[in-house]
């Protein structure tokens, strides 16, 4: 009585989540292993908020994630060997190792890395959105409607009937919404209905901080009332939820809908990064939380639709574990250090620039 | 080859470019109907090079590629470099370079890395067009130059037009680099500096590489902008007594042509920096501190640094008078440098 | 059948408002006769908004203007003398000329002046307010409510009955609140319900741009919402209802209430600045506003509850006229120019950092 | 005269302002109930030095005057802005330099121009503390080191602490000081740096005052932070080869000692200069331009100018090693000068 095709798609946002909670448990290992340097920000029991949204994604759709996002990172289709080489800081890595291990992403996949400042990828979103509504513009599928006067228009246009845009993808933190950098991006993309949306990953803390000092309403998604925007609370914890309210907010936007703003309720089920203990939260806190694990939340309903299928899991775990091994397997074994001077190459594309740099550096070193 | 401002050849820069390409676009506070607090944004010149007032930029290309941008400089840049990372070639104005400093995260740490944290897979063709500068009664706000916080930093270009070529050159330069630059244009220049565009639709002058602005061999002067004006008014009259100035424009800030610079000094063996800027941490530091470690053997003299105090900048007009460097501190500095002092 | 005290009251509130016009159109007047220099900001049409608002400003609250709030300030208690020596940029100014003549404040009254970055001072505005909150809870009349595990306290705390505190005035423009330093303030007021009353004067353009390009939403006070504050739209040229709804606000704020959003919907009739033509709007928005002149509205409401007295106008106009007068005379003839050099010894307050700076200058031009 | 670390001193200094004023209070992100994300706002020392882990800093002053600021740079250095000119004496961390660039408007052109906007009635008694510099494995943002741009800005000190009796002295100055400072201090020095704390509750080292490290005839290091350490092991190894070198610590940034910096050359005929923040436009092309300036007729042979390169911050623990100037950078730039080529 289980609904194969029904099946097939829950085992397809299963698989990412999968993964993404053994990767992330086993970079924590390697972390405290001594095996990498840095830190590891690690997102376990923030899954199903990741991975429901990114299975969303198209090519060409740009993904602005935070700190915390190897979950839409995976969704979208990293591999573990990218993200070994990246926080190994190996030459493979996207970034060439130049970046921290913890703020990345990947060009290849339109993912652009986080420098490290908190909700400023979140204005970069709406860039990108306006970008995609001046394509959709130039391709003459956007109608602009004036007032009266012909002075007004912003956020009055009505895109060709059947006609998508690709939309732009940005995920925070709860603690992000107190900056300006937010309200700035969620305004802009407000006024000209920005095919962007917004997922708001409310883990209670932001650092050390408590949610109530960061967030003075009750809902993060009461802020949407701002930008006349919907804004909508879910559990974020339950991946079919994440999915379904996200997939109508991107259907929306690729539709000259306009932007959403998505609270998905989770939980880092660990410190702010490893080497934070997170005595600020109290245990009953973190074990009710673990309690909606996302993994059992998931097994849950599919138990309760009869779908759960303890051998198709086995193989997914298997198959995921066998492409970490394998991962970590090159990573330390296989993999390339970078040059020590390679980041004098790159930090200019017009390549003149950069021998400015490196022949300064040559004066000072050679 | 018509005659006309330097505000005008932008505008015509502007124009031409978005003719050319369209994925370059416009964003600004009152850069769409208005046509820009300085109208830079709103009219290409006529064949006489004064403004063609039929048809704005905003109508020939419409208001998604001129677009009347928030009050929010985080948006402005930060959504120009999205749209960068989309495809596009964004030119944003910041109203006055003083409100720069809302929008400085973006610029440092999201422009300006972009190529270096995508192990150079990303660029960020940006360009920020911004005017700076005083002497023109703008106060606290509207007279500060704050290019050397971006010189010192990383993976911005930085630059600044003294002469109609320059501004067409230096602007085409930088709207197709694939690297974001900083365009900082002197509020005063707008229309006091005039000259013969170039006709060519692809002049470009190509980045580190300074204009020797008047040929000398008594002093060298390095100074751009409006202090550029009052260094050549300084030069004519050292002139007139017989001493044989050289002056220097740099174009580019960031990288500096430290050739050109060092080359001069090592022929005339004086130097004197003129800049509006803060004394301390500023470009006359920069220049001085490269000219003395290029040319050390060569020099007669201590390079002299003139710049404007380390306080805010006074409205006054006769405070802002008392604030910047005047033709008469320029000729009292070199002719303590020529004293050998 | 008027009622005497009413009557006196409304008066009271009148005489700023008119001061507030004459002293505004004058300026106009002599800024366009070349008698001043840099350029002046209008506020003609928004009197009622400022006034009914700086009225009930006490001694030691802050006034953080922006560039248009001349109103508040009379309100506030800053003389023609004052104002006049700002824009001739004097030495007996506020600023000692150093600053814009526009952009003003008066440190007697306790006024700061903006700097010029539109929505700095409103989160100033804020900061002031936490210390109010600090001065209240260091008197002992603050009470902390910790939730149960003692974690978390913030906005959750209790006022003595009675006790007042000083309050903070913001004021700003629609164009402002597209700015994050608006966010971070709103924000940081909303988390501690601090005592502050946030004033949008909501006159429909930020410069050129209009509303709609600053604001998503259908009224500026929808944004109240994002930070848990009351907000409410009203009619800004109505100086009764101004008074009103700010006065409640405001003891609100005073008595522990936390802080509150008010719109106040109003119009500058002329530019941006008096070197603006302000064409980008139509002659009959402008002409339709002209009819809500404050003034006349004012004069409306009185004749109405039949108060309106043409001999207190004539005497009030007539004195208000003779102060201005005295004061162009007196800054024409009477004040003195500052000293060109004397923006080199008030940098900083210990002073022989200011005189590193006048030697440095020395060196350069003495 | 317990033995310390230098961010124990810090903390020491922050507590014992706290108990004498109380409109001393400290805000930032995750100062309160944690501490600081380095623990500068946890513990006072006990006698041995080490930290007494009984009572927390927000224990004992209370969530009010140890309040832990929302996610928001511009709410914490804009209100605390707001709360001094209420009265109150902030001190606002910022938790990484990096993310000073968000707060950017309000400090140069809110904090540094109180004074001067308001004639002098009114001043800033704001301190800014932030933890800045690399060879930590912080990687773009968690080692830069901005501090030039607000040298060069107006109205703001900037000072540094390189010992844990300069640590507390410079606190205090800052701290009892009606105007802005922006307090900078060396993540790698938070522990790597013990000394004796001074027991004098108002020990105040002077704003502007030079500390020299170390006495010397052939040659002069300046140096703080990081980069001082470095200097002093490149002293070490010279002193045995027999030269002598006279090491500076300028302590503040601006305004900087310059009377001691170019007696010093003076006396020596040569100079390096060693910092870590980006070459263009910065510490050494300042400390390089002052000492041409003042010591032209005394130099011997060019000032030496070490930085780091004008790129980001690399991670990679190797390519963070080639970004920063080395012991052996600095041995290489004192052996070209010692040759006076
Ligand atoms: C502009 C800026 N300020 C401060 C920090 C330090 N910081 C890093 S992550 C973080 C908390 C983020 O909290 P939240 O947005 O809720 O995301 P979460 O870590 O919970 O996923 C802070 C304060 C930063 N990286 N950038
Ligand atoms: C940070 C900043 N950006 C841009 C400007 C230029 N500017 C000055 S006033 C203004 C418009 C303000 O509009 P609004 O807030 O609605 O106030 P109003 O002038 O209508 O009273 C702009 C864009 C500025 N002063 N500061
Ligand atoms: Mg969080
Ligand atoms: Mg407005």
């Amino acid at each position: 009585m289980t609904d194969p095709t029904k099946s097939k798609e829950s085992y397809a946002l299963f698989r990412p989540m999968l993964k993404t909670r053994l990767l992330d448990e086993r970079m924590r290992k390697l972390f405290r292993q001594g095996r990498f340097k840095g830190t590891y920000f690690s997102a376990v029991g923030q899954e199903a908020t990741n991975v429901g949204t990114g299975t969303h994604m198209r090519e060409g759709d740009i993904l602005a994630p935070s700190h915390r996002q190897l979950g839409a990172m995976v969704a979208r289709g990293i591999t573990a060997k990218r993200v070994m080489a990246q926080v190994y800081s190996k030459a493979e890595s996207p970034d060439g190792a130049q970046q921290h291990p913890c703020h990345f992403g990947d060009p290849q996949l339109d993912i652009v890395s986080p420098t490290g400042h908190v909700a400023i990828q979140v204005v970069l979103a709406a860039g990108a959105a306006y970008a995609y509504l001046m394509d959709a513009w130039r391709e003459g599928k956007v109608k602009i409607n004036w007032d009266k006067e012909g002075i007004v228009w912003a956020g009055n246009w009505t895109l060709e009937e059947g006609h998508e845009m690709n939309c732009a993808f940005s995920f925070f933190g709860d603690g992000a919404t107190a900056k300006g950098d937010f309200h700035e991006s969620l305004n802009f993309a407000g006024i000209h209905k920005l095919p962007v949306v917004y997922v708001c990953e409310n883990n209670l803390w932001a650092e050390s901080a408590h949610l109530t000092e960061n967030v003075p309403t009750e809902k993060v998604s009461d802020r949407a009332a701002a930008y006349g925007m919907p804004g909508i609370t879910i559990d974020g914890n339950d991946i079919f939820e994440v999915n379904r309210v996200v997939g109508e907010a991107v259907r929306r936007a690729r539709r000259g809908g306009g932007p959403t703003l998505i609270e998905c309720m989770t939980y880092r089920w660990y410190g702010h990064s490893e080497i934070d203990p997170a005595d600020y939260r109290t245990e009953e806190e973190v074990a009710k939380w673990k309690e909606r694990d996302p993994l059992l939340v998931f097994r849950a309903t599919m138990e309760e639709r009869g779908e759960w299928d303890e051998e198709i899991v086995a193989k997914i775990e298997a198959e995921i574990n066998e492409e970490i091994d394998e991962a970590i397997d090159w990573v330390e074994e296989e993999s390339t250090d970078p040059q020590p001077d390679q980041f004098l190459d790159v930090t200019f594309r017009t390549s003149s620039l950069n021998e400015v740099v490196r022949r300064e550096w040559e004066k000072r070193d050679g | 080859m018509a005659e006309m401002t330097l505000i005008q050849a932008i505008t015509d820069t502007m124009w031409s470019e978005m003719e050319r390409d369209e994925k370059v676009f416009v964003l600004g506070q009152d850069c769409g109907r208005y046509g820009g607090v300085f109208k830079a944004t709103a009219w290409k010149s006529q064949e006489d090079g004064s403004p063609d007032q039929s048809e704005k930029m905003y109508d020939r290309f419409g208001p998604l590629r001129v677009l009347d941008a928030p009050l929010a400089e985080n948006a402005i840049i930060g959504g120009a470099i999205g749209s960068a990372i989309a495809g596009y070639r964004p030119i944003a104005e910041i109203q006055f370079m003083d409100f720069i400093d809302c929008a400085m995260g973006h610029i440092v740490n999201q422009a300006g890395v972009m190529s270096f944290k995508t192990n150079g897979s990303w660029c960020c063709p940006l360009t920020i067009r911004t005017p700076f500068g005083g002497d023109i009664g703008g106060g606290i706000t509207h007279s500060q130059s704050n290019e050397a916080w971006f010189c010192h930093a990383a993976g911005l270009i930085v630059m600044t037009p003294s002469t109609v070529e320059d501004a067409a050159g230096l602007l085409r330069t930088a709207i197709r680099c694939d690297d974001p630059v900083l365009f900082i244009e002197h509020k005063k220049l707008y229309r006091s500096v005039k000259g013969e565009a170039p006709t060519d639709p692809d002049f470009m002058v190509p980045i580190g590489k300074a204009r020797i602005h008047q040929s000398g061999s008594d002093i060298t002067f390095v100074a751009y902008g409006n202090m550029l004006i009052r260094a050549m008014e300084a030069t004519r009259i050292l002139q007139k007594e017989g001493v044989s100035v050289e002056v220097i424009d740099p174009r580019t800030l960031w990288p500096l042509d430290l050739d050109t610079i060092v080359n001069s000094v090592c022929k005339t063996g004086r130097c004197v920096v003129i800049s509006e800027s803060h004394s301390s941490y500023g470009f006359s530091s920069e220049i001085a501190a490269r000219v003395q470690e290029g040319a050390f053997w060569n020099l007669l003299s201590p390079i002299r640094m003139i710049s404007a105090p380390d306080t805010p900048y006074p409205f006054d007009p006769a405070m802002e008078k008392a604030y910047l460097p005047s033709v008469e501190t320029i000729l009292k500095a070199a002719k303590g440098a020529m004293e050998n002092d």
